[in-house]
């Protein structure tokens, strides 16, 4: 697959989602309850690339993770731009995307876009003011993709500033790490 | 959406922008006698002094840099001029079209390198700065008008700089919503966005902050 | 270049700019910010390069003479500045596509369409580049993985295709304008039956669009990246 | 639980700053490898115990046969895992190139493998082969007293360090902020003598290489 490589792409699919064996399993250890067979309707915590893969194959069926529960969508319609998104899942865009399909949940599609606008302008008009402080409550409560949203528009700014202040037109290569600060 | 491919890769740097905007055109009054130059990218000069000249931006701060012209600062950057653009700009959600595409590193480029050729100089730099800063809040308006799958965006007059400052904005946002509001997430009946592309700059009219 | 009202005093408005014949420089220029801003490698400008290439020989040599000829060092220095700002141009085509090669050689190489937009040198160095990047995974990964797990381009031998190669996201957003006006670009991938799918697009107004939407009209040079 | 090690390895490479590589973690990467081979142990002798029952394995699906399955697809995800550690790795590595040339900085050598480190002369050669042929120098040329790339000069542009940032007036100022010590040799052959905080005017091409190594800083307005 194209994101075969993506960094972001395999941590998200290392959430893990709990499953209920619809066939039996012998010879493996990943329920810590039972020795190394898995009967036929016992529960588990798998992580989502085993749970995604099993159930495929009709193996197993997922249940729909916590984070996109009735609980959650009910903050969300409330005060999007408040929840803490981060705490429930790093990735809950990512996340929501990858498990809809496989637990056959129409509606978390429809969740992840209205979080997303609504929360959308909040990132949007303090993104772009660069005074903002990255340390603030509002920071915390973002998922990494709102993250990165965040941070596209706060170095563009900067780099615009940069250059209209007319700041060295080199920078040391990063790689370098910070090289002792000469500036008299 | 997460771990976007560095795309920032094609990112222009300012830098690159104002080199592409040193290739606009400018009028200079030499005060050297030079033959013409036949430059890779064009035929320049020949040069007479106090006859005016017409010269790319690169080769106009150059000369002026070794004193051998004087730039003449476009009709645009007068007082006159850039107090209606303020008005034009302040009174509407429109972007006025009547700045160049490149204001914002041309007149960076003449205030570095000709500010004794530019009558009222610091007048004409804070009106720049306040057009400027009048823009980019409308960008940032129109911005917040996204709300679905947008597959087009029309950006009215926006300038390089303006246009460069929204981008990786823009792209990542529409890449998000394209990708939440896709089909296999959402079925056709609940989607709400319209099909048709948004104009970005008809968001709703809205009294701005003076 | 400006915006599409023609403003009057400095800048030159569309129209002249494409009246006058376009020098090899702002194709150059064209073909640098087309492939800066496009997701994937696009096909080499073979001609304009290797004309590009001459001129930049033939003005080196103007500017040798000039410099120890005596002439007045003033223009030598301006020949000069004109001959960086084009060295510049080519060097920054040259290196983005082959950092895009860098970054897609596994699939660049096994798609034949792709390969064939690269230059003769440019396939050279895709080829020792893929070889390398495989004997560096191979050594260090993939020679100790058990044996149905040992390709660099799948997954496992059970898998139906080349299920481990990165390709350049051709749904990514792209700033675009064209130079006349178009009509009938399909927006949604599927079919064409309704009008309200089709999209037009005026000269001279910028459009941020999904790459792959337009990607022909790119290629075809109907449309600038911007 | 299956594929923890592994994933522990990827986040260790995301915990670094973007760009920046981590020490290679070889430990790490030995366990995960034999987890692979364990599982793929396990997973040819339930298919073994299959056979041995005389079911055909391409069609029976009982609880051998899912066993098996989670086997293999816990080496896929080791495969996974390893696998973009290595090649996000060596992504970060071929970006040396363009950021600081064709000399690897011992500060970086001590964070590489072998084969790492291998790869980086490779993907040097195989650079430096593209650009003799073009002509032109697309990266930072380490300067003519360490190591020199042998380069047919046709025209005077090839010994040009090249411009990574957009040309201006040629001539800027600098200072030294960083021993680079006696005699360099510049392009218009005249040597300088770069003691530490002196000031010089220098050609942009000339200075380009010490700035991006730290050891000069550009003076602006």
């Amino acid at each position: 697959m194209a994101k075969y490589y993506d960094i972001d792409d395999i941590i998200v699919e290392e959430e893990t989602v709990s499953v209920i064996f619809q066939k039996a399993a012998s010879g493996v250890g990943i329920d810590p309850s039972s020795s190394i067979f898995i009967e036929t309707g016992s529960k588990v915590e798998l992580p989502f690339w085993l749970a995604h893969e099993l159930q495929l194959r009709q193996a197993v069926s997922v249940n729909v993770p916590p984070c996109f529960n009735q609980k959650t969508r009910q903050e969300l319609h409330a005060d999007s731009a408040g929840v803490d998104l981060r705490s429930r899942c790093p990735f809950f865009y990512e996340f929501g995307c990858k498990i809809a399909p496989i637990v056959g949940d129409r509606t978390i599609g429809f969740l992840l876009l209205s979080a997303f606008k609504s929360r959308y302008k909040e990132i949007l008009t303090k993104a772009h003011s660069v005074a903002f402080a990255a340390g603030s409550k509002f920071w915390t409560i973002l998922t990494k993709e709102e993250i990165y949203l965040y941070e596209t528009a706060q170095s563009a700014m900067a780099s615009f500033k940069k250059w209209r202040m007319g700041g060295p037109r080199f920078q040391i290569a990063s790689v370098l790490g910070r090289k002792r600060k000469s500036k008299e | 959406m997460a771990g976007q491919s560095n795309h920032d890769l094609s990112l222009f740097s300012a830098e690159e922008l104002e080199f592409i905007a040193e290739d606009e055109i400018v009028d200079i009054v030499p005060n050297l006698k030079m033959s013409a130059l036949n430059f890779i990218s064009g035929d320049f000069g020949p040069f007479t002094p106090q006859i005016v000249t017409q010269v790319p931006l690169w080769l106009a701060t150059a000369l002026k840099k070794r004193g051998k012209c004087s730039i003449c600062p476009p009709q645009w950057m007068s007082v006159e001029k850039l107090s209606q653009v303020l008005e034009a700009e302040r009174d509407s959600q429109e972007m006025s079209d009547q700045l160049p595409f490149h204001y914002v590193e041309i007149s960076r480029l003449l205030f570095d390198h000709a500010r004794d050729n530019i009558p009222d100089v610091y007048m004409v730099r804070s009106l720049i700065e306040d057009i400027r800063n009048v823009r980019f809040h409308k960008v940032e308006t129109d911005l917040e008008a996204f709300n679905g799958r947008t597959i087009a965006v029309k950006i009215k007059n926006l300038s390089a700089m303006e246009v460069n400052i929204v981008r990786p904005f823009i792209g990542r946002a529409l890449q998000a919503f394209y990708k939440h509001d896709s089909p296999e997430l959402i079925p056709d009946p609940e989607r709400v966005s319209d099909r048709r592309p948004q104009v970005i700059n008809n968001a709703p009219r809205r009294q701005l902050r003076r | 270049m400006a915006s599409s009202s023609a403003a009057e005093g400095v800048s030159m408005d569309d129209d002249y700019e494409t009246l006058i014949a376009t020098t090899d420089v702002e194709l150059l220029k064209r073909a640098w910010r087309n492939e800066k801003a496009a997701p994937e490698i696009l096909r080499y400008e073979s001609k304009l390069v290797s004309r590009v290439n001459k001129v930049i020989q033939l003005m080196e040599e103007i500017v040798e003479e000039k410099s120890s000829g005596g002439t007045d060092p003033l223009s030598v220095s301006l020949y000069q500045m004109d001959l960086d700002r084009t060295l510049f141009l080519l060097r920054s085509y040259l290196r983005i596509r082959i950092q895009k090669i860098e970054k897609y050689v596994f699939h660049i190489q096994k798609t034949e369409e792709l390969r064939n937009r690269l230059s003769k040198y440019e396939k050279d160095f895709a080829k020792m580049c893929e070889n390398d990047l495989e004997q560096h995974l191979d050594e260090s990964v993939l020679s100790k993985l058990p044996k149905d797990y040992k390709s660099v381009l799948r997954q496992s031998s059970m898998s139906e295709e080349d299920d481990m190669v990165p390709e350049p996201q051709l749904d990514a957003f792209v700033l675009c304008r064209s130079k006349e006006y178009l009509t009938g670009i399909q927006l949604e991938d599927g079919p064409v039956d309704d009008r309200s799918k089709l999209f037009e697009m005026e000269p001279g107004v910028l459009h941020f669009i999904c790459y792959k939407s337009i990607k022909a009209l790119v290629e075809s040079g109907k449309i600038d990246l911007l | 639980m299956y594929g923890s090690k592994a994933s522990q390895l990827v986040k260790e490479f995301a915990s670094g700053e973007k760009g920046q590589l981590t020490t290679y973690n070889n430990d790490l990467i030995r366990e995960v490898v034999a987890e692979c081979t364990q599982h793929h142990l396990d997973f040819q002798s339930l298919i073994r115990k299959m056979q041995e029952e005389g079911l055909d394995i391409q069609t029976a699906k009982n609880a051998d046969h899912y066993g098996a399955l989670i086997h293999h697809l816990a080496v896929v995800r080791n495969k996974r895992c390893l696998m973009a550690y290595m090649y996000n790795r060596a992504e970060i590595i071929r970006n040396l190139l363009w950021k600081i040339g064709h000399m690897l900085p011992q500060e970086i050598k001590v964070k590489l493998c072998s084969t790492e480190e291998e790869h980086f002369k490779n993907h040097s050669k195989a650079l430096k082969n593209y650009m003799l042929k073009v002509e032109v120098d697309l990266t930072v040329v380490t300067s003519p007293s360490s190591s020199p790339i042998s380069f047919p000069s046709p025209s005077p542009a090839s010994t040009h360090a090249p411009d990574m940032v957009p040309p201006k007036d040629p001539y800027i100022k600098v200072r030294v902020i960083d021993d680079i010590g006696e005699g360099i040799l510049l392009s218009d052959d005249k040597s300088a003598n770069f003691a530490l905080h002196s000031m010089h005017l220098l050609k942009r091409t000339d200075a380009e290489q010490f700035i991006a190594q730290g050891k000069m800083e550009e003076l602006k307005g």
